[in-house]
């Protein structure tokens, strides 16, 4: 019964690297309505195998809305074998998208941890019009081999810093290893997270030491995705707050990483 | 074709409804003109006072089904009617409150601050909500069960309707004993009891430890008891139990139940209710059959 | 590594045996090198007299299941010890014999013919067989189970596992019930009662209208009463109740059954009991542990 | 742990009309155990949708095991999308075959419905061997659409007489329509069917009016189809038998089709 419940087509899946797809889908009914940090939450099989859909980030919503997803279990497998032509049932736009920066910012720190790149080439894809902003991605990934498309960030203008656990390409070690090359000012500086937990953790302390202000994209597993179950909730230092509803983009010193 | 059906004093224009905590009403998401076609509506349960719910996680899948805890998030019976009901309300389409107390004299005050609401057509007695932590629920005890639904009978100037839970030893005697309370409605079946275990931590997933299992896992054993308690009583039951289809909410029916719920079905297929109203119609045309009644509790028992 | 658990006297080399009712050892089909691998054996249940069983259809898939209601069909317990016991014995496996009487003389009779017979190392009594057309089953009231497992052990010669359904209230008190009359174990889930409507003729799918729900649709409510259980009483569990796959069985462990049983599975994937012992030697060694006993009952509950 | 439990690999898939499909499997090591009337019990999916396997009937054992099968659900469709290299678990051969007919029988009547023929070709297969044997193929189809393999037969040197629903091949009507073809003689004609419960009870009808010997392949829905789980019993004269264990062949006259 939601407006926002619809059949689509693929346009294309296409396989970037080992376990890494990205889903083209043909959604103009939806396009125009999509903002940086929302997500769609996809049905990957008609049976009830897996039980629920699975949420995922808009990853760019220009002609057609991309998702940019790592294949970790049978949802996923299921879409990594969807082809153009078939039809996917999507439900979405959903979410708290992230909150733009105001005039006073002048750098804009997006730090990713793998597949938590995800929201942040749609977000680039926005803030590349307000030319007085300095847009840089931290980012940090398991191995090389996983060669993400940084070109669209290049030439979306994003300076780019990678940090790798085996150091086979950029800095050897975590994304925290990349702090250093920013110059954060209070006043000027917003930070944007999204990866696992630990690591938005530390991005977390970072921002509190140098008093940024920041946001993070943060991930539960979802039964609705419509604010309808309350299953979604995660801890916050105003009590317990859905992820697909109240979020995903929550006020990055807000969010209690514990859990 | 008249699909409508009446529990107590209300009437409904349709025997499909959405089960309580599986339908929050997001105005920004939903599209009225398609929400105002359900029979009736049941928000998620509302107690006394306002609750934040259990820990996360709250959810977890399982094989044809899921687990939740979410511990009856809610705002109040003030903070709902101040806040939430207004909404509700403006769909025009009937609303039954399911409440829950953690004691008799909450119940008693519930229902005291809902008989001063207009515009509500009946109460649900959440009795059976296994995510409080009770060590018995008021739905796994017959005299329970009668004590209360007596005494919110003797309160409310709505039609009761008596919301069980399946974690008994016989689903029967509990209905009894409701119908016997004066309850105007049985509606079956709650989640079961169950958990799942992360053998990598060796934790139970849930922030609860245990939570309810919904979904069509459970379907079978629904169908089950609502027949059971469908000829048991004479009050209208309320069926559901992993309806995600016409053909399932017809099992219900066919088996005795006056009105059907869809619930854990609505997060997989949020059309899932609309796509039940339909699908009963158009099996009411194929079996030529003018009234809902004909088709509930139609079932040919020769072997029961 | 030891894998090797004891119920009373009885032992048995790992801790992964088959659910009464899904292991029809057929010589000419079965891989004898394969089935000698089980912890333990147990056999479809055996009444005191042949029992030619429901009518069909006598099964029926459900979403991540299936009903049964095959109404013990069985040779009986002269024609099982005659006939098919000799070829149960040649395999080597411990057999644990599942009995049950229609009535506590039955049941003794049957105790005492067994008594007679050599190699085997355990009676499961079935409480819980929800196909015969009881009103009530032993397994759902505490009294009868606590007289009739007492019974039974004042007659048995051999340990007695008193196997509870889980269409009951609390079964905690029936595990209760059972161990305070001297089981030497308690397995559990049986199925639960439930049945499927076939809307275009509105009857009963199953010959026996109702059936047993079984497979991973029910295991987060089996795990939920082993767990319960395990921690109510001192003697050792058999858990069982949808696995499929040795994650399944480790929850079941870890929740604190000292033993498994596969059932459904077995439909599915005959290999399953084999890759359930593999995945268990596995996780042992990934986990560094050297005795089954530290996995049994290793779950960290502290937000129980 | 049966002996019999094994993945093989797909061989081709092939569509010979609407929704009727050929599968070849690759299944050396069981090729040869094969006998006409036995089946394999496949799994459709290594999944829980549907939860149970699905039994056929061998519809030959020549160089691979071939399975003609009609799709007709969710795991009959699942079958229909398998291709050319991909695995699959196949439980069999299970059941007991059909006897062949003794030295006294001339005539062989095959009585099928629908996708009741899958059963004759591999028998037709073996008895084509006995010279003196005539081979009838009686068969009743809904209509002319649904051209069957019937080539295999004629090669087989198997008469055969059509009957659809809708007439547009062969007779118009059902398939009794086509007994006035043969000249049964109870001392040398033998009987064998299978198809729909309804049509089977009039072969047997049939067979008895003439007191003819015959064997039926009887169908019901199947759990183990070991023998274990005593699930897909039937009602015959002699009690309930198991289709997977007792049958699925079954002598014509002891089935009771009233169910
Ligand atoms: C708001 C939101 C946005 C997301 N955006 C993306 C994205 O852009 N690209 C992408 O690849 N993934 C994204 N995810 C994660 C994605 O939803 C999960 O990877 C996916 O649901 C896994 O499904 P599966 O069936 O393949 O794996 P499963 O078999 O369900 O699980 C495999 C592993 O993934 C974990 N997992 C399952 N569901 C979730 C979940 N909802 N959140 C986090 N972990 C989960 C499981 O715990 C398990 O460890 C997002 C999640 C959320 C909540
Ligand atoms: C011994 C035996 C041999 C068979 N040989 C063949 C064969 O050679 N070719 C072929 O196409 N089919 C054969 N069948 C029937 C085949 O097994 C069913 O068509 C199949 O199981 C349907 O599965 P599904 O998931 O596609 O359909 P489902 O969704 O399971 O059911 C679709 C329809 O098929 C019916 N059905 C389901 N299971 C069975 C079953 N076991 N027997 C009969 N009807 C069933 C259902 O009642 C329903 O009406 C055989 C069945 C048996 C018992
Ligand atoms: C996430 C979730 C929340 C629920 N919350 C409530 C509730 O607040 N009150 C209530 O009476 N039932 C609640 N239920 C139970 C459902 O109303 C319904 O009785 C049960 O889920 C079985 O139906 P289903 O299988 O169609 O979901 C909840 C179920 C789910 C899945
Ligand atoms: C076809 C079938 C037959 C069964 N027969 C018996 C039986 O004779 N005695 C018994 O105690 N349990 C019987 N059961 C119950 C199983 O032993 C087991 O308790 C139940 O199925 C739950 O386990 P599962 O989900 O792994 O199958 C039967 C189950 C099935 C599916
Ligand atoms: S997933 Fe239902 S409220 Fe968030
Ligand atoms: S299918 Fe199990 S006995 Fe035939």
């Amino acid at each position: 019964m939601p407006k926002l419940q619809n059949i689509f087509k693929v346009i294309s899946n296409e396989k970037l690297c080992p376990k890494f797809y990205r889903l083209c889908i043909d959604a103009k009914p939806i396009l125009k309505d999509i903002l940086p940090g929302q997500f769609v939450h996809l049905r990957t099989s008609n049976g009830l195998e897996p039980f629920f859909r699975r949420p995922f980030s808009v990853y760019r919503a220009v002609k057609y809305v991309e998702v940019f997803y790592e294949a970790v279990g049978l949802g996923t497998q299921q879409m990594s074998r969807m082809k153009k032509g078939d039809t996917i049932d999507v439900l979405g736009p959903v979410g708290t998208p992230f909150t733009l920066p105001g005039p006073d910012i002048k750098e804009v720190v997006m730090i990713a941890g793998g597949i938590g790149i995800a929201p942040f080439l749609i977000l680039s894809d926005v803030l590349k019009k307000r030319k007085d902003l300095q847009l840089t991605l931290l980012y940090g990934g398991r191995t090389g081999g996983h060669v993400y498309p940084m070109k669209e960030f290049k030439q979306n203008g994003v300076r780019i810093h990678i940090a790798t656990d085996d150091g086979s390409r950029g800095v050897k070690g975590r994304v925290n290893k990349l702090f250093d090359r920013i110059k954060p000012d209070p006043k000027t500086t917003i930070v944007y997270t999204c990866g696992p937990n630990p690591m938005m953790a530390v991005v977390q302390e970072f921002a509190k030491k140098h008093s940024l202000k920041g946001e993070a994209a943060c991930e539960e597993v979802m039964a609705c995705a419509l604010g309808a179950c309350l299953g979604c909730s995660i801890r916050t230092t105003k009590g317990f707050k859905t992820v697909c509803y109240d979020g995903p983009v929550f006020n990055l010193n807000e969010v209690i990483f514990d859990h | 074709m008249n699909l409508s059906v009446k529990i107590g004093s209300a009437t409904f224009n349709n025997p499909v409804t959405v089960a309580s905590g599986t339908f929050g009403h997001a105005e920004k998401y939903y599209d009225l003109e398609e929400v105002k076609k359900l029979g009736a509506i049941v928000p998620k349960t509302v107690t006394l006072y306002a609750q934040e719910g259990n820990p996360p996680q709250r959810i977890v899948e399982t094989p044809s089904g899921m687990l939740n805890a979410i511990g009856i998030e809610n705002p109040g019976a003030d903070g709902f009617i101040k806040n939430k009901l207004p909404s509700f309300k403006k769909i025009g389409v009937p609303l039954i409150i399911s409440i829950l107390g953690h004691n008799d004299d909450q119940f008693e005050q519930l229902a005291k601050k809902f008989n001063d609401v207009e515009g509500i057509s009946a109460i649900e007695l959440n009795l059976s909500c296994p995510n409080l932590g009770h060590k018995v629920l008021v739905a796994q005890d017959p005299q329970a069960t009668h004590r209360l639904v007596s005494k919110m009978k003797s309160i409310l100037r709505y039609p009761v309707i008596a919301k069980l839970s399946p974690d008994v030893t016989d689903i029967k005697e509990i209905a009894k004993a409701a119908e016997d309370a004066g309850a105007d409605g049985i509606s079956l079946i709650n989640t079961f009891t169950a958990m799942v275990i992360d053998v990598k931590t060796r934790r139970s997933v849930l922030g609860n430890f245990t939570g309810g299992l919904s979904g069509p896992a459970i379907r079978p054993a629904a169908v089950r008891m609502v027949y059971d308690v469908a000829k048991t009583v004479k009050v209208p039951v309320i069926g559901m139990g992993g309806i995600m289809t016409a053909q399932d909410a017809l099992q219900f029916l066919i088996a005795g139940a006056s009105m059907v719920a869809v619930g854990t079905a609505n997060f997989v297929n949020p059309r899932a209710p609309l796509e039940v109203i339909e699908g009963i119609k158009e099996y009411m045309r194929e079996n030529k059959m003018k009234d809902i009644k004909e088709l509930i509790g139609s079932i040919n028992n020769k072997n029961a």
